[in-house]
């Protein structure tokens, strides 16, 4: 066991770091989600590499694991990136699951041409990512047709192709759509995050079945698995950037003649932020631990992640938040916008209650 | 102790619940219900219907143009008005400034602004905070020149609720030189609509707008709109604020927060049942409702003057009452699911696009709100202000 | 509606709180206790009329409410008493509401002759008041036979008499039995709060019926309002008692150079203290103001404040101990006392989650 | 990273899970599984177990005895000894005194005292707290006034744990004349058996007997006694506190706790079920598991010099340690219901009698063990302190 990064795994980290400060500080980020988000950051990303930083080299990947994509997530948390990269990992790691020529086919698309894949998954009125689909999948000729609603799709209006799960014969279906095609009606909306997500109405939509039955829980589970090694990673950036700029703004900003930093309770408060931080950095890695692991092992450890990364997230940013007073709930400082991703991180894909009863069911 | 409403008090909650049904226009109501921030339209017709009633100034008394209610008839019309999701007036003239004026100010002020206060003519806002002093209010950097009689003020204020609609400010602003920071600052009334007063929206985290940035750059204040005394302005503003020592309970905003939250649910369904059937959030539910009754009681020792240290007293009554706000929104969030996810834009105020296919009944406004009130901590001093204030009465027993 | 007390009623506390403060400090209570109480007290207790205090001047009582027995709670709550005041009360406001000629016999042995009594509910594995007794009582002539166990019955060893609940044909039965009667196995021990209590065997225990059915169920429902008074009473002076003795002590000791109350986290401590003291006076208010009301009112008012009382109490003391550092761990400062007592208080008759979860099953 | 154990280090588990099936004697798990506080007896029969396998100093080298493991290794044994309940060796010896002997200490005293620690023959206890000095342990009071080159030594210690049946202590006393306070401190080792050595036993909350005042009145320390340099003693406390930068976590202690409190909701019927599938407890459960899993691997973390700050992370770990094990006792707690109401004396080591006659298997020692533990935010730097020095070191960031 050697819990350290080696030396690849800290040369990305710096790199990433580096990258994203510079060239998406908060400025530049502004301007950027107004295009919600342009395509030009992605064109970067896919340049450097990240998508396929976790995928396998014959695909085009980089060959690196669940650790290179965690240290991705943390970097692009503390720098409140929007964008597709956790829709399109998510399914990436449902089609490697998957298998088949197809499906191999499409994780080469997402690791060497920097094709952006959204999951079309939850549905209206769903509590979060183990809610068995509604929507409906019917053969038609060698393809199928999905009729259904599909709810809080992030990323689909950037993405090439979503992976869309619908109920059929044998369980549950995955099966890949392109969003412009006909036989679906859609709504894109930005997220109180600044993040987009859509939904869709399915009405006899052509789709193409990629892996159905067990193996597509299995694929689902999967998806679960790296969703929430992203969520996890990424609510560690989120936690130390808020950190980080709670630090600096109560180290300038005075008040009854001193500094806020003087005062006993705020630092103590940052000093609980801090201990969180530790906290969930440690689940981040015990989840990390499971990656091989068997399938329960595993899923214990992503539904506890889930739940730490939300409300850690939740709760180190609005302590943040607080210690910034009246200024703190404006646009323009980014402990607002850190709280706004902390809480949608919090609820994406199911609340920490949703996913802490999930918990509660293995616990034994 | 007497711990029951008289026969007469008793009446008096028929009497405002039956007027609340008929009058209060239901589009207002279903406005109100939303978490939006009320347009100003809506906050002057309402006041309008008020004062027709009589009732636009339940803590004013009579003598001014007010009810002249008891504590406990002000506590149960604001209850039944929160209940039935009337919009909260705009405080700053009725329940600040107006008491300042009809207390401390010259005949003049008392004839040309509480008529207007009363019928929803004119509305305020309160310049306070600057950029350099939040919870320290006494470090305030704006200046009142002397010019003649007059005053040439000043200065930058900051989170100036309503600025963007208001037609009056009443002003804090240093016209005296003194030793004590407290000492030295003025209580002036400021015409918004003066050329020398710029408002910049503030553009908050929930994507509205209701605080503002006030530019103040050569603005001439005369002579008869200096409240009271010069330099004693620090005085007026602690009356002002020790005046409203329940407001900032929350207590009935609560209620139907809790309410609102009960229904959102009720409504959404996960695993086999209602959100409110799963045991762990109805016992979240049940713990949250124990201390908001307890938080109304805490508000009517308040008033009965049971509390052997109010300042104390009005402490301990924000602490709880943002906590239990916030304890609540926390729960309707947490009953909501995902939907609290997208921005889902006032369609009452602006175009409708661009929301999604599928939202739930409560969802618009409700993040906007919980947002919102994350300030629930910050303003009207902070929590650790309030907690400074317990300690301090503590130490003196 | 006017909360504050009337003449008397403050002339009441002062009283109780001088006696209490004079007569049982801390030194003279530590001795007390020893003796496991002492009948001495009791004897001043009653020769002072306070456990007729709210009972009817025609049985012998001084005709008070329930404001004056929580006076009266709270300043012995305050004090750290231990005896069967509380006990007496409950079964007192149980045979209140019994009515009939034995009843009102027994309400003025309390009221006017101190006699003291015990409440033998509880049984072994039971959770909480409202558990239905398994015990079993069989017509035997003009009377009962009582077999079954009664576990945690406080105060019996100082008891005149015990009310003891049984099951039935028409329900819960409440009956007189006289602790020192044949067949009867018992078993005195402490509690960790110093106070005393019982385990009973009943074996064909010759009981006296002194009501049942649905009156009987009334009777418990009255007694566990009293309760709730009360340890809510009791449980303001506790938490008052417990931040007055901490204030105290941080002023005197010394670390790193200042007073312990010198440091802003302390301070701020101290206030959340006061805060939820705030709470639990108001939620007792609340309580008390529904004396009069109906059931369902009263019913929710007594569990909530239960639940508050347990908890503020246990949470204000704890905050205590800490604040007291290494010297709270010891038995010879108050701190320790007055934090076991909270322990208890909020775990007897059924701790928070018990009662919470019955609040909660009233919920609409 | 890598984050499996190595073939070695499963294979090193087996081996200690075995000795403990095989070697640990039963009574003394089962007595040490209730909360009370281990006999002096059970301690010496268990050292003297692990000191004929080689086991009895886990983190010493193999150059004084210890058996040479790595941190890992360390980790396990703790782990598997702790699930087993095992008692926890008296840490003042073995882990305390002994590292500062082997690195600081004479030839003489390596000899003398390091074999009798890792046989179990000599206890020692540890005199550093005074009556002035807590948390603040710079201020200490004692005093050593040189006479020849022995040390007369006066002063009061308190909260001397096992004190009452150690052999020797080590000790701090003021004996050099300094600036700071932290100079001019030396560290002493002390027989008990000296006359002018006196324990008083504290009563503490538990009722239960583990710490001691104990008075020191010329005591003749000789100067073979004096560890290292005089003056240096302060160095040396560091470095021994330092040394244990993962004990206060108490995460082997908590998993135990945890797996005791499963078993305590189990057994305990609730309304027609268990209290464990009560689903508002489960879901608390569920929380608190969560929270231990990463405090385990939060001290892999600091085993793997993953910190980028071990003192800050220390302090991290002592705050979310206490505050885990808090948690896990008041689950055990909330799952006994108004069985913790009872004094339950401890009938391995008294007369029995006064036991109630219905006492749940697990409920014996529980309350006291709960209560006892509430010094876990106190001893070892308050968490008042822990957060102090984590702020120092997040402000030099």
């Amino acid at each position: 066991m050697d819990l350290r990064p080696n030396e690849q795994q800290s040369m990305l980290r710096d790199s990433a770091r580096r990258f994203l400060g510079e060239a998406y500080d908060f400025d530049a980020r502004r301007k950027d989600i107004v295009g919600n988000p342009s395509p030009g950051l992605w064109k970067v990303v896919t340049d450097l590499g990240w998508p396929g930083a976790a995928l396998p080299e014959d695909a085009g990947g980089l060959g690196g694991s669940v650790v290179e994509y965690a240290i991705l997530m943390e970097e692009m948390g503390r720098s409140l990136y929007v964008g597709p990269f956790l829709s399109t990992a998510i399914c990436a790691a449902a089609l490697r699951s998957a298998e088949g020529p197809r499906a191999s086919e499409l994780v080469a698309q997402i690791a060497s041409n920097g094709a952006k894949v959204a999951l079309a998954h939850g549905e209206p009125g769903g509590r979060g990512f183990f809610d068995r689909p509604t929507a409906v999948a019917r053969g038609d000729g060698d393809g199928y047709r999905i009729s259904g609603r599909k709810r809080l799709v992030h990323d689909l209006a950037a993405a090439d192709f979503a992976l869309v799960t619908a109920a059929i014969a044998d369980g549950v279906g995955l099966f890949l759509v392109t969003p412009d095609i006909s036989g679906l009606a859609r709504r894109d909306y930005r997220a109180i995050d600044n993040g987009q997500a859509s939904d869709l109405e399915l009405d006899g939509t052509p789709a193409e079945l990629i892996v159905a039955g067990d193996a597509a829980q299995r694929a689902l589970d999967d998806g679960f698995y790296w969703l929430s090694i992203g969520l996890g990673a990424e609510a560690v950036g989120i936690a130390e950037g808020a950190l980080s700029h709670t630090s600096d703004y109560v180290g300038v900003r005075r008040q009854f003649g001193r500094m806020l930093s003087d005062f006993q309770v705020i630092q103590h408060r940052l000093a609980d932020m801090f201990v969180e931080i530790e906290q969930l950095k440690s689940s981040l890695l015990g989840a990390m631990s499971t990656h091989g692991g068997g399938p329960l092992e595993r899923m214990r450890a992503a539904l506890g992640l889930k739940v730490l990364a939300g409300q850690v997230a939740a709760k180190v940013c609005g302590d943040g938040l607080h210690l910034h007073g009246g200024m703190g709930m404006t646009d323009e400082m980014p402990i607002s916008h850190f709280y706004r991703r902390a809480r949608v991180l919090e609820a994406q894909y199911g609340n920490s209650d949703y996913f802490l009863a999930a918990y509660a069911r293995l616990l034994d | 102790m007497d711990f029951s409403l008289s026969p007469d008090e008793r009446a008096f909650r028929e009497e405002v619940r039956a007027f609340l049904r008929e009058r209060l226009p239901k589009d207002i109501a279903r406005r109100h219900a939303r978490g939006y921030h009320p347009p100003k339209a809506d906050l002057i017709r309402w006041q309008v219907i008020l004062h027709e009633k009589g009732w636009s100034a339940p803590g004013w008394p009579r003598e001014w143009g007010g009810p002249g209610w008891s504590a406990i008839q002000q506590f149960i019309f604001e209850d039944e008005c929160a209940l039935a999701d009337a919009p909260l007036p705009s405080p700053f003239g009725l329940k600040l400034v107006g008491p300042v004026i009809y207390t401390f100010g010259s005949d003049e002020q008392k004839a040309k602004y509480l008529p207007k206060i009363l019928s929803g003519e004119t509305f305020w806002c309160q310049g306070f905070s600057e950029p350099g002093s939040g919870s320290d209010l006494a470090s305030l950097q704006t200046r009142g020149e002397r010019d003649g009689g007059d005053f040439v003020v000043n200065g930058r204020k900051i989170w100036t609720t309503e600025a963007h609609f208001a037609d009056m400010m009443f002003c804090l602003a240093r016209t005296e030189k003194s030793e004590r920071q407290q000492d030295g600052i003025s209580f002036l009334l400021i015409d918004m609509n003066d050329p020398g007063m710029t408002v910049r929206p503030i553009a908050t985290i929930d994507s509205g707008h209701t605080v503002n940035e006030v530019f103040i750059d050569d603005v001439r204040v005369p002579g008869r709109d200096l409240v009271g005394e010069p330099g004693k302005g620090w005085t007026y503003a602690k009356f002002l604020l020790d005046n409203e020592r329940t407001t900032n309970s929350f207590v009935h905003r609560s209620k139907r927060d809790f309410r609102r939250m009960m229904d959102i649910a009720r409504a959404a369904q996960a695993d086999g049942g209602s959100v409110l059937e799963d045991e762990a959030f109805r016992r979240r539910a049940a713990r949250v409702e124990i201390d908001l009754k307890a938080l109304e009681w805490a508000v009517l020792r308040m008033l009965s003057g049971e509390v052997p240290d109010p300042s104390a007293s009005a402490s301990a009554l924000k602490l709880k009452g943002s906590s239990i706000q916030h304890e609540i929104l926390d729960l309707a969030i947490a009953a909501m699911g995902p939907d609290i996810i997208p921005f889902y834009p006032d369609t009452e105020q602006g175009p409708g696009d661009n929301l999604p296919f599928w939202t739930p009944d409560e969802a618009p406004g409700l993040m906007a709100q919980y947002l919102y009130r994350r300030a629930g901590t910050i303003y009207a001093g902070t929590s650790e202000v309030q907690r400074g204030i317990i300690y301090k009465q503590l130490s003196r027993r």
